[in-house]
């Protein structure tokens, strides 16, 4: 069960530049806050600005205990406004950290093979899932992962070094400058023969356009596969109801969850990707 | 500190309003919409403390809403076009009240229909409940008859929803009113006149935002809701011009986002405030409200709301 | 850099827009009062760069305003209370003209009065004057026989001032719509029929502020005009209504701090844009919009205006 | 006549707290920054903020030229949102710098002894003028000049040094901590018999309500005057009309005038202080 979330003053004890236009931010919250589940993420806000006005979501990336404070680690990619605002704090700056929300991965005890598929910084939950030790469990016996990092160019396969050594790696670059030269959807095609469908699961995070070529892929197999989604939000917590992706609801019916609460972690099954033509 | 919780208890019903027979602890209420059930902000916030909860807007029926896009953050404030999603009255009545009945305090639930006598049908099965304490009108809703016009938009379809409402329920009536219109006061008026026990303003005004690379709007459903910090000053002017032209109390909303913010609501007149937005910047926004409204009373020796509410000295302006 | 300006030059009329016979070397205006008459931003423009210069708001004779404070600043905006503080339209003629003459810059005059009257006798007077391209009619004025309502917040007495400055001159009319109002295209639609040749929208939205410590309305005048940022989103949606809702052309106003800004104006529609408060925050803000507003049109191979403006979908929304 | 004003990026070179709530700002401007007349002031906000929005009136306290650029002084005292971010502006920090703006100080070539009358931060423009050396001319022949410095508490007498050794000086502060222990407008009644009222010049700067009493001490004297007022400003450069303050126009006639263009130096004659009573 996922512990219950609070709203913390965060500290910011490094950021660090780790490819042109991603950046590490390390930041020391009170030991009160939650143990987050992989897949949950946080809502960050810079305090002293009356501008952006809404906090951001981000995943975890790592959380740590240390005496007398916890430790957070986010990786971010610079988007608009807010990130780049974000990615210019200094030492020592403040942030209010909303969090843990929503619901992480969930892995079935049947399950041997995990496939982690990432975009981006699409890899920030799946390096804190493989970090965490969730993947070991239950009877301890070990499962087979395998990570699928993708990017536009091999500078870009932020948080390599947290996959190496503790999974297989499976590399794929736009630019070829690293691993397989293409979406990491398409390397990930080619070796899909080679799993056992009944025993494995997917893991997935990245750009949308990476979930929908995810989801095409696995239309024909019955390989499960859970996905982490964004969307635009505000409170984070389910009460605006301003998150929500489309539900296929049976009978052809479409629903609203929202992907604070509901998410942002789905089976990539459920999802209606365009609502006025699918629905 | 021992000092300051002594001098606050001193007074235990300084922050004490009544409105239309509705006692408060305090006059800090959550708005509608943006407070979820309440229970979405229980982690953050102490529910007791809170002079009222004012429920996501509830209809006849469950309703999902409009499709995403629905949020966009604007300068100083959000557009919503979140469309009213809801899980309708009977739904709320039997999964949501029942959570809210276990805190003391008091439950204002938000009705919309598309008809006049939906807005009857959700006001009879509410009043019915246990654990209601009055109705909140939206009348910013389209009326389907009328096109789709908002029945706050025009007195006449304003005046016949409120004295629907009015007429199948003993509980307090408040008459939620929209910013999208020349002269909220004739609106006002003529809620007051059809038997409104109180007016609530503002609900969101109209607006739009582009994503100029894609040449669409941000939003799907093109227009949305603009709330927040940006509106504050639009909601207090309207509120000084309402509290003006009816008898009735008038709740202050829009843009409230600190202790201050909602003084400035009280002393032009209104005699209660509704936090909206600043839910979702500040989870335990309320709280603080509350903490800084009694603290600036102490400062300034203001012994009750009566004191202060509509305090506003505009001679010699 | 020099293949920058190259691309530039290639398309020498990539900006260049007609509003109602007015051609402008592109859409970029100053909004009233808000650019003084011209001089006062001088040292930081270049205002033969200017699509044109709308000038303080004048009237028959001078007028001085009202009381300080006149401004505040509220979240991402300010209001003010100037109270149309002008030389008079003669004064105008005589002191301020002879220096915008000196520009190659369309220079629009924006007149008001408290009579029918008053609007007419000021345009009659500008059109026999050099140097003056067009007229904006500020309909938000008060109507002293109709106890102080703006014209512009009704049909009738839009259309009976846009009639009366019509039937005075042979220059370009257009009229400036308030955003008060419950239904902004009805008064579009009004002043359409009575002879406009543009729009132009939105003027401020009436707000308030309160100083909590004395007490009192932060404004001499109690309430005042919100313009800036905050109200982007509100004066976009009007725009989007009243693109789809007449054939004149729609100039946008509200907001506009960046050329991204100015882009989602022209993209839902608006034939040009005006920039009221970002001069204050950025004086050079204007040229910015310019270069901006060309830089966008080179990267997204957009030749002309034309093709930009109302280049919005909403289809699929 | 005053050269024309630019819109320069500034950088902060120094940002220090000289008092309880009162920092000094030392920011480099390029050379192309017009050279400041006493009295005059700036407007400076920060670029990186959406909100506060307008920039803030501040009066120049030292500006010099040295190699490759110039560099701007600013003594500012803590009074709201946008005081408050400008005192925690780190070295490095850029900031938009408007100006130089409005009418300075005119010293009347009659003028034989100069009465500087500061209260609080308003000491700023009057530092400048001193230090400026538009006291000593036209003929060189120096001119006697007196400052009048008043503050609440010794501490908050800021800008003390910048007076020291270049006139005489008499302080005065609410808690006597410091000389005179009262308002600085007392300490001045006392000692106003002593000039000679036709050579005598007093320049003033300083909160509204020391600039009333000011005003009715001088009123039976014909002592010249010459107040720096403070209003709300947006453009500062006289374009949105904002700022005005009352004037007498004659035959009881009220004017508004621009304190950003027409002041904010005045002649305190001219001054009306609430239209609605004096009017
Ligand atoms: C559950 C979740 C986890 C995320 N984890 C990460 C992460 O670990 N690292 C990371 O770099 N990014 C992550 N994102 C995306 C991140 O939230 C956006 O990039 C960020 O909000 C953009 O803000 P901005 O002000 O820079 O961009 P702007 O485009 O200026 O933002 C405008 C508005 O849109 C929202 N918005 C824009 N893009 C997104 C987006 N992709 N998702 C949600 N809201 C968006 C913003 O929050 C803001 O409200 C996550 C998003 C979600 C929903
Ligand atoms: C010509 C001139 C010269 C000045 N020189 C100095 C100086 O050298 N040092 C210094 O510390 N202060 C000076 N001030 C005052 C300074 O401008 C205000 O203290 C400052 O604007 C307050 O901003 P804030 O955001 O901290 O306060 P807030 O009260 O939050 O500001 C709200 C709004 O009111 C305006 N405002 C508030 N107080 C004043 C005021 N006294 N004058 C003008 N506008 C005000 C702000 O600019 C802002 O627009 C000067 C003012 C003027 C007009
Ligand atoms: C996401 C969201 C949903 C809302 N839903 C409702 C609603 O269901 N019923 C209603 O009357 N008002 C609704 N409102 C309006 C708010 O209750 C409030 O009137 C408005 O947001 C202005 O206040 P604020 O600026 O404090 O947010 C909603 C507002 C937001 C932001
Ligand atoms: C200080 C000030 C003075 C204004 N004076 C006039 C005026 O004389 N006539 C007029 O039609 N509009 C006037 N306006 C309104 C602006 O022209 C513009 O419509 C409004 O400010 C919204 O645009 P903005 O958000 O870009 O400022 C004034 C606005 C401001 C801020
Ligand atoms: S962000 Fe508010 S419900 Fe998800
Ligand atoms: S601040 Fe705009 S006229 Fe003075």
């Amino acid at each position: 069960m996922a512990e219950k979330p609070s709203v913390a003053i965060g500290q910011v004890m490094e950021n660090r530049s780790v490819a042109p236009g991603h950046f590490l931010l390390t930041i020391q919250l009170p030991l009160s806050f939650a143990t987050p589940i992989p897949g949950q993420f946080v809502m960050i806000r810079d305090p002293e600005r009356g501008e952006p006005l809404l906090p951001r979501p981000i995943s975890v990336y790592d959380f740590q205990r240390e005496e007398g404070h916890a430790i957070l680690n986010l990786l971010c990619r610079v988007v608009g406004r807010g990130t780049s605002l974000f990615s210019r704090l200094n030492r020592g700056s403040t942030l209010t950290v909303l969090g843990p929300l929503g619901r992480g991965f969930t892995i079935d005890p049947d399950v041997r093979q995990v496939l982690l598929v990432a975009g981006g910084v699409g890899a920030a939950p799946l390096a804190f899932l493989l970090q965490e030790g969730s993947l070991l469990k239950p009877d301890s016996g070990k499962r087979k992962v395998t990570a699928y990092l993708g990017a536009g160019t091999s500078e870009l396969l932020t948080g390599l070094d947290r996959f190496q050594g503790f999974c297989d790696l499976r590399a794929a670059t736009d630019d070829g400058s690293c691993g397989y030269c293409g979406p990491v959807t398409e390397l990930l095609a080619i070796d899909l023969g080679g799993y056992d469908a009944k025993s494995t699961l997917i893991l997935a995070c990245g750009p949308a356009a990476m979930i929908r070529s995810l989801d095409l892929l696995l239309r024909d197999t019955r390989i499960r596969c859970q996905v982490s989604l964004e969307e635009r939000m505000a409170c984070g917590v389910g009460a605006c109801q301003g998150c929500v992706v489309a539900i296929k609801e049976g009978e052809g019916r479409i629903g609203y969850r929202m992907v604070c609460k509901d998410g942002p972690v789905f089976d990539i099954g459920e999802i209606l990707w365009n609502p006025s033509v699918d629905g | 500190m021992e000092i300051e919780a002594d001098k606050k208890t001193v007074v235990p019903g300084r922050l004490a309003v009544d409105i239309c027979g509705l006692v408060l602890k305090n006059p800090v209420m959550t708005a509608s919409g943006t407070f979820g059930y309440g229970e979405e902000y229980a982690p953050f916030c102490d529910l007791n403390r809170l002079g009222a909860i004012v429920v996501k807007g509830l209809s006849l029926e469950p309703r999902q809403g409009n499709p995403p896009p629905r949020i966009m953050e604007t300068c100083c404030g959000m557009l919503n076009a979140v469309g009213l999603q809801n899980v309708g009255v009977r739904a709320f009545i039997a999964e949501k009240l029942p959570f809210l009945r276990q805190f003391n305090v008091k439950v204002i639930a938000n009705i919309f229909g598309e008809t006049i006598d939906e807005y009857r049908r959700v006001t009879e099965i509410l009043t019915r409940a246990a654990g209601v304490h009055a109705i909140e009108v939206n009348i910013s809703c389209p009326n389907v008859k009328k096109g789709g016009v908002a029945f706050g938009a025009y007195p006449d379809a304003a005046a016949a929803v409120t004295e629907m409402v009015r007429g199948e329920t003993d509980l307090p009536v408040i008459v939620k009113l929209t910013p999208n219109v020349t002269d909220i006061t004739e609106i006002a008026r003529a809620v007051e006149s059809a038997g409104a026990d109180a007016v609530s303003l503002i609900n969101t005004l109209t607006g739009m935002s582009v994503d100029i690379e894609r040449r669409r709007p941000h939003l799907a459903n093109v227009t949305g809701g603009l709330s927040g910090p940006a509106v504050k000053p639009v909601a207090l002017r309207m509120v000084w011009q309402v509290v003006r032209s009816v008898k009735i109390p008038v709740i202050g909303i829009g843009g409230i986002m600190t202790a201050d913010d909602a003084l400035e609501f009280l002393i032009t007149g209104a005699s209660a405030v509704q936090i909206g937005t600043a839910n979702f910047i500040h989870p335990a926004a309320t709280m603080e409200i509350i903490d800084g409204i009694e603290d600036y009373m102490i400062r300034h020796r203001i012994g009750c709301m009566k004191d202060l509410i509509g305090s506003l000295q505009t001679d010699g302006c």
